[in-house]
């Protein structure tokens, strides 16, 4: 937790500058609309960092989402008994994909960067394939619920959120997460002291699959079909997990730490916005901020102990 | 305390030198065979289809269609081989486009001022890029995913379409064409050459080599390692300029998306790898990668010439560099043991 | 030797850069777009009441003032083969579209081979396309440009060696026998501006949501907008781009009403997010204010099931069916006019009933005038009933 | 006299823990000066500092009297310096020559001339009379011991006024020792000044003019090497003496915890070994001989492929932590720890991987490591090398095995520790566990075994009872050479 000091700082300013500019967000409602709109960042670095920690990558998570909203679209076609069989369904497809990611990385020997790229490839295509190039169908009420209802002032995704972030807490703190953790930080140690290594990663990229068929469903509930749904998503998940303090490479950072990261972000975002910054300088100033968080952090710590670059060589 | 330390072990592996058939199973070697094969099926596949394969156009068309990625290709192959990697090269290709056709406005006295100042901004990115990296020690990934982003803000804030103009005589970068070869293909093939010069026959190639094979033996060995990844990311960012340039000339004007949508980044990185270029870095090198974007590129052939849609294209795109590198981690587990 | 693929000159009508009306400032729309043209701007405008020529239960082959031009020299026998070169096939607007143009050829045995590529969306593959189709041999060529003016080069390449047609995005020379469109953009940002300034009250606040700048088709819906709002009362608080995507459409709308506590007007320049837009008022428990969207299926449905106050300018899917008659048209000798506007119409409370088709999928345009065509309902995702 | 090298006063820590302090080390043209003192005495940290890898805390270094102060190895590289360190320094995947010349490559206008570094390889590679490979092998298709050679004609390409030599012969054939000796000689008539390190006290005497012996990071002493006997070198060494030292043995040996019989894989052959509960084994063998991998075999990581094991053969890890075997493997960073982890979460990484339960003991099982001061938060990789053996010690102790396999237990270690990590051995095997001990340092294989198994180049030579002398050790381990 102590990790998670400098990012719940930094979200704190966010959020604090955000409430000068609308004092409406401190209230209940305003506030619950942030988390509300948070919730699938939040719900995928989540997933995302089990991948990172374990010393991969997953950049299939953004077409993972996009191909999860048009197959429940095509399926649901608005059929409300569709609903519950389709829900299913996701979370399966969001765990074989994850299966299959770390099939590929662990047995294959293929460096989970390159696998996860021809996932993003394969996903993005097969889906528009079987839909002709565009969603068709439509999303029920019901499953829509997910993402824009609410059970009484609370909207659900509030609460599947915390379910999620408790999940991921505690499956970090079980012994699950911390072979995992041993495994990313060196997996030779770990296997030597009889960790599946393997099958701890293909877990790690099956979480991230779940994470990913999690906010599909969050963000198709809160917008309805859309083919841009998880347009970048990958990048923007792996970005909050590193703005979290989460070392590309593995073997650091916490699971809460990377979720602030998320929240992070998305203050980011929607402060760039209520100050009108120029949508496309958006882009710039989120830029300068990452490499400067993520630059701060290296620099502070003293020399010695400081990860060379290369001990991150990310992509193998 | 004598210990007991006189040692003999037994050489790994017999063959200390490597013959033609171990030489071919270098992943940068098998990329060319995989292409061969490639070309093979695709002519069998096209003719069944009442086509013709290899066209006099077909082959201009391939030539065209990998000129852009190829020289992005070739930068990225540098940034790799050091151990690094790029993710900004989309929108630096957008951006010097702008810059390009910006200053040319349509006339041919304001070429060379134009190249000149494409060449400078992005050697200027990738100077940015470098630094981020070996002084602010930030991972590739991130930093070069942040210099993106600043630079899509910035064209994003500056250009709301296509805009310059190219005069008709840099056009010809984009058209022109000797026989059955390009300009452009020329232009990658130059690129190419040099950039396999400088690996294999300067000392930065060397040292890239060593940065990417071990970057704490190439510190000690007294090779100036964040230098080393300086001077890279300057020339994949040049390499970028390049590839803007080109654009620029077959567009006809500077474009805020071209670099993006035509995926640069990331395809660049696939072509890489699939040449055979380790994404660890310190190991493969230039050919492997033009091999890698003509298997792309002709890839790309079959499907138009089948007319099979844009998606399937995709799947086999993944499928193919998955399988590609699986076979190359494959070959060298099987050579190690 | 040392040839060239590029024709010797691409400099016709350069740059539409006559920007007109330089507008109030403060009215919140910013300034003029580099596309605006004045003298498009008044015609389109014009065209709105102009009637048609052709059979008008076939508005595809429907044209406003058509000016004929000969197509003798292109007459030859069939049977013909075409080549289409596809900007893309990645919106459902394009979708829809594409399967009606595949349905248009197959009513056609005279065609014997149909080649399409699909350039993804890439200017540069676009380019290679269309020199590539070139070389197949084909009797016409279609063109559906992925950037007007990128594209420029490759096609005047093209209008050297084959008739072609191009057909929704335009091109900078007007080296193309034909060039098909609806009326265009400024009548369909006219058509939903001119709505809204009737429906909300003086000093109302509207917000304009577009997709992405710089796509000439999207500009003009824009800047015609942006006539009829600076002429008017109405206040124009936001001008935001969603990148067609339903989440940020949602989002942004959400913002705006948060920080504005009312919003009065909902201008877009695309109808694909307009739900989207109108759950964000449903869900901050606000009446939804007038709103244009476009004449996609799961917004007419909306509009009725929430009685909305609404327009849905069109910019029809049925242009697709146009550029195959029209090639067979010119292969055959008969005259096509230069500029081939086709009617655009828009959808209003009192005709809504009859372009709402409940059996068509959600992101299903009205206009595809693929009624008729083979195969309707199902190739375009319908059920029959 | 003539100084190449002059040292005063330096000092050294890393991560707070002081590594060296007021060292001082002079060494004249024309000289070779060996320094010595046991392992982790601190001599490779003076050398990095003197190739500019380290900067040292305090103290000053010249350089033929101009102090110096390298910040890069480069800079020491400039100044006429040239290393070879103890550990590889090479890329594997480039070849002979492109190694050799890393970073110094002769240009000719402006492009590398890689002839020319070829034949500067192969010249060198002649003088060393070493024939079996060539200028232009990648250099992962080399063995360790060419490997080792590589390395030296890299130094020696240099063309240096101070060579440093860490461990060189380490990993080197008899003949190609011989080779190196008269390598020395030359660069030694040239006027070359040689730092030479090394474990094997013969070399030391063999070659050096003058010895520096350091102890615990400090300077004990210099001396001629004629003023100086190997006894008492081992004593400044040591600073005590050895045999009084080892816990006392085995009072017995109890039931047969792990029995082998013709076990082999693909480096060892026709093992038979028996492991009783209450003993401790020791194996002894040259480099390579294969101690390492009977280890990994036993505990199912390079698994047997032929012959017999009972209670049963381990195909995997986890197969060998079921049978209640521990390994402590000889790489401690590379192998045993997750050093950014705390000491607690590393003490549990066995418990964890296996699902078994008993974790709340860990406290006391971390006391009982002697693990001074327990603090259990706190990052493995913040402790001294000792302390972070016990850590590895507690991890395998949380699942209580049956069998222990240590493999070079020590190695690192200092003093204090080292002795910690004795009795603890011993203790355990007391309590009933089957210790299985590799050490390349004879004096603590032979003061701890209660049998001494030795391999060569993948069988068993030999057993020996309790408190054989090294030289019957060394008989047996290296028969083909005697
Ligand atoms: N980079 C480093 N960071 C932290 N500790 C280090 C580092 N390098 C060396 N040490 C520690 O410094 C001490 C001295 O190590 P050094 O390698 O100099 O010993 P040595 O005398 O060369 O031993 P050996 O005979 O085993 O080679 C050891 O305790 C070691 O763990
Ligand atoms: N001289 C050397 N330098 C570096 N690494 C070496 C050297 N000799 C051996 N190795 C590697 O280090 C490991 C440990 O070798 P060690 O000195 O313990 O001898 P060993 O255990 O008898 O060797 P092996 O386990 O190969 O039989 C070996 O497995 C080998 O991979
Ligand atoms: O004309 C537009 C078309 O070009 C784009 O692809 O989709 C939306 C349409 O309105
Ligand atoms: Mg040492
Ligand atoms: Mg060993």
């Amino acid at each position: 937790m102590k990790r998670a000091l400098p990012i719940l700082a930094v979200l704190a300013i966010l959020l604090a500058a955000i409430a000068v500019a609308n004092p409406h967000f401190l209230e209940p409602a305003g506030f619950l609309a942030f988390l509300k709109r948070a919730a699938p960042l939040v719900i995928l670095a989540a997933g995302q960092y089990f991948v990172i920690v374990s010393g991969e990558f997953d950049l299939s998570v953004g077409s993972l989402v996009t191909a999860e909203v048009v197959i429940a679209a095509r399926l649901i076609d608005g059929e409300e008994s569709a609903t519950w069989p389709v829900i299913a369904l996701l979370i399966v497809v969001g765990l074989l994909v994850g299966l299959v990611n770390g099939m590929a990385t662990t047995k294959l020997r293929v460096p989970s960067f390159i696998v996860t790229l021809g996932m993003l490839l394969i996903l993005s295509g097969a889906v528009f394939l079987w839909t002709g190039g565009a969603p068709r169908g439509a999303l029920s009420e019901g499953f829509r619920m997910f993402g824009r209802g609410s059970l009484g002032p609370v909207p659900w995704s509030v609460l599947i959120l915390l379910a999620m972030g408790a999940a991921a807490i505690w499956l970090m703190r079980a012994d699950f997460g911390k072979t995992l953790m041993a495994t990313g930080d060196n997996e030779r140690a770990a296997a030597l002291s009889g960790v599946r290594v393997n099958r701890a990663k293909i877990f790690a990229f099956m979480l991230s699959g779940l994470a990913a068929a999690v906010a599909a469903i969050l963000l198709g509930g809160f917008a309805g079909v859309s083919a841009q749904v998880g347009q970048g998503l990958e990048f923007s998940a792996i970005t909050a997990v590193v703005l979290g303090g989460v070392a590309l490479g593995g073997g650091r950072g916490s699971v809460p730490a990377a979720m602030a990261g998320a929240f992070t972000l998305e203050a980011l975002f929607t402060l760039l916005n209520l100050y009108g910054i120029s949508g496309a300088l958006e882009f710039t100033v989120q830029g300068v901020i990452i490499i400067a968080a993520v630059a701060a952090r290296a620099i502070r710590l003293p020399r010695t102990f400081t990860p060379r670059r290369g001990d991150a060589h990310a992509a193998s | 305390m004598d210990t007991l330390s006189r040692s003999r072990r037994p050489a790994l592996g017999s063959e200390a030198r490597g013959g033609l058939a171990a030489r071919l199973r270098e992943p940068t070697q098998m990329v060319f065979l995989a292409l061969f094969g490639l070309i093979a099926v695709g002519w069998v596949l096209v003719a069944l289809d009442g086509g013709q394969f290899l066209t006099m156009e077909s082959v201009v068309g391939i030539q065209q269609r990998s000129a852009a990625l190829g020289i992005v290709a070739i930068g990225q192959t540098l940034a790799i081989l050091a151990g690094s990697l790029d993710l900004s090269v989309a929108y630096l290709i957008s951006l010097t486009s702008l810059v390009a056709a910006e200053i040319m406005a349509g006339r041919d006295g304001n070429i060379l001022p134009a190249v000149a100042a494409v060449l400078a901004v992005s050697a200027l990115v990738g100077l940015v890029n470098g630094l981020v990296i070996t002084r602010l020690q930030v991972h590739a990934f991130i930093a070069t995913l942040g210099v993106a982003l600043i630079i899509r803000g910035i064209v994003d804030h500056l250009y709301d379409g296509p805009a310059g103009k190219v005069p008709e005589s840099f056009q010809l970068l984009g058209y022109s064409r000797i026989g059955p070869i390009p300009l452009s293909a020329l232009l990658w093939a130059g690129v190419a050459v040099v950039a396999w010069f400088l690996l294999s026959r300067t000392r930065l190639g060397y040292r890239i080599y060593a940065v990417g094979g071990n970057e704490e033996v190439a510190r000690l060995s007294g090779i100036r390692t964040s230098r080393t990844i300086v001077i890279t990311h300057v020339l994949c960012s040049v390499c970028a300029g390049i590839a803007g340039l080109l654009l620029a000339g077959r567009l006809g004007a500077g474009a805020p998306t071209v670099g993006t949508d035509g995926g640069y980044d990331l395809e660049s990185i696939a072509a890489v790898v699939l040449g055979g270029t380790a994404l660890a870095g310190g190991k493969g090198g230039v050919a492997g990668t033009v091999g890698g974007v003509l298997l792309l590129a002709i890839l790309d052939t079959i499907f138009n010439q089948l007319e099979i849609n844009s998606f399937v294209k995709d799947v086999v795109r993944g499928v193919v560099i998955v399988i590609a590198v699986a076979a190359y981690a494959r070959r060298i587990k099987g050579r190690s043991t | 030797g040392c040839t060239t693929d590029k024709p010797a000159s691409t400099t016709q009508s350069a740059a539409p850069a006559t920007s007109a009306s330089q507008s109030a400032q403060g009215s919140g729309t910013g300034a003029q777009s580099k596309f605006f043209v004045q003298a498009d701007f008044d015609a389109q405008l014009a065209m709105r009441s102009q009637t048609p020529q052709g059979p008008s239960d076939k508005p595809w082959e429907q044209a406003i003032a058509p000016k004929m031009v000969d197509t003798a020299k292109y007459k030859k026998d069939g049977p013909y083969q075409l080549c289409f070169s596809n900007a893309a096939v990645n919106n459902p607007w394009r979708q829809v579209g594409w399967k009606s143009m595949q349905a248009e050829v197959g009513l056609h045995k005279e065609i014997s081979t149909f080649t399409a590529l699909d350039a993804e969306g890439k200017d540069d593959k676009q380019i290679s396309d269309i020199a590539e189709l070139q070389a197949k041999g084909c009797d016409a060529l279609i063109v559906s440009p992925n950037t007007t003016a990128t594209l420029t080069p490759a096609v005047t390449a093209a209008c050297g060696k084959v008739p072609v047609i191009v057909f929704d995005r335009g091109v900078q020379t007007d080296c193309p026998v034909t060039f098909i469109k609806p009326i265009g953009g400024y009548a369909f940002g006219a058509d939903a501006a001119e709505f809204l300034v009737e429906k909300v009250p003086a000093g109302g606040k509207v917000l304009a949501l577009r997709i992405l700048p710089g796509v000439d088709v999207l500009e003009t819906r824009w800047s015609a907008a942006k006539v009829v709002f600076d002429k008017s009362k109405v206040q124009v608080v936001g001008v935001e781009f969603t990148d067609g995507d339903a989440a940020k459409t949602k989002s942004i709308v959400s913002d705006y009403i948060q920080r504005y506590g009312k919003i009065d007007g909902v201008w877009m320049d695309a109808g694909a997010t307009a739900v989207a837009a109108i759950e964000a008022f449903e869900d901050a428990g606000l009446p939804v204010p007038p709103i244009n969207g476009e004449d996609q299926q799961d917004f007419l449905q909306k509009w009725k099931d929430a009685g909305l106050t609404a327009v849905a300018p069109t910019y029809p899917t049925y242009q697709w069916r146009t550029p195959i008659i029209a090639a067979l048209k010119i292969l055959k000798g008969e005259e096509v006019p230069k500029m081939w506007n086709l009617p655009q119409p828009k959808v209003t409370s009192e005709n809504l009933s009859t372009y709402l088709k409940p059996n068509m999928p959600p992101l299903h345009y009205a206009l595809c005038g693929c009624e008729t065509l083979p195969g309707f309902p199902e190739t375009w995702g319908g059920k029959k009933n | 006299m003539d100084r190449v090298l002059s040292m005063r006063g330096i000092g050294k820590s890393f991560l707070g823990v002081r590594v060296l302090s007021g060292v001082d080390l002079d060494v004249a043209a024309g000289e070779v000066h060996a320094v010595v003192g046991e392992n982790g005495a601190g001599k490779s940290t003076l050398m990095k500092i003197i190739c500019g890898v380290h900067a040292p805390d305090e103290g000053t270094v010249e350089i033929d009297g101009r102090p110096v102060s390298f910040g890069h190895p480069l800079d020491a590289q400039r100044s006429g310096i040239a290393i070879i360190y103890q550990e590889f320094n090479l890329l594997p995947e480039r070849t002979v020559a492109e190694n050799v010349f890393l970073g110094r490559e002769p240009v000719r206008r402006g492009l590398v001339d890689r002839a020319a570094m070829e034949q500067a390889t192969a010249r060198l590679l002649d003088e060393l009379g070493e024939h079996s490979f060539g200028p232009r092998d990648a250099v992962k298709r080399l063995s360790v011991a060419q490997q080792q050679v590589v390395e030296i004609v890299k130094a020696l390409s240099v063309n240096a006024r101070l060579v440093v030599m860490d461990e060189p012969s380490a990993a080197l054939a008899e003949h190609e020792v011989e080779l190196l000796y008269r390598l020395i000689g030359r660069l030694r008539e040239r006027g070359v000044a040689v730092v030479y390190i090394s474990h094997r006290l013969r070399e030391v005497f063999d070659l050096a003019d003058r010895v520096t012996v350091l102890k615990d990071g400090k300077l004990v002493t210099t001396l001629p090497i004629g003023e100086v006997t190997p006894d008492e070198l081992i004593r400044l060494m040591v600073g005590r003496d050895l045999g009084t030292y080892f816990p006392p043995r085995s009072t017995g040996a109890g039931e047969v915890r792990l029995s082998l019989h013709r076990a082999g894989n693909h480096k060892l052959r026709d093992i038979d070994l028996e492991l009783r509960a209450g003993e401790i084994v020791g194996i002894a063998g040259l480099q390579g001989s294969g101690r390492s991998e009977l280890a990994k075999a036993i505990f199912g990581a390079e698994p047997f492929a032929t012959g017999e094991m009972t209670p049963s053969r381990p195909r995997s890890v986890r197969e060998g932590v079921a049978l209640g075997i521990g390994l402590v493997t000889e790489d401690r960073k590379a192998e045993g720890l997750a050093l950014r982890q705390s000491v607690r979460d590393n003490a549990l990484l066995v418990a964890r991987a296996t699902g078994a339960k008993g974790r709340d003991g860990v406290g006391d099982l971390l006391e009982r490591v002697r693990l001074s001061p327990p603090r259990q938060e706190q990052e493995v990789r913040y402790l001294s090398g000792g302390n972070q053996q016990k850590v590895v010690l507690a991890k395998w102790m949380t699942m209580a095995p049956r069998v222990l396999l240590f493999d070079e237990p020590t190695r690192g270690v200092d003093v204090g520790a080292k002795a910690a990590i004795h009795d603890l051995m011993r203790e355990l095997a007391n309590d009933g566990m089957a210790i299985m001990m590799i050490s390349s340092e004879l004096p603590e294989l032979i003061g701890m075994s209660d049998r001494v198994v030795v391999l060569r180049d993948g069988r068993i030579a030999g057993t020996l009872p309790a408190g054989p002398s090294e030289e019957a050790v060394m008989r047996l381990a290296a028969s083909e050479v005697a």
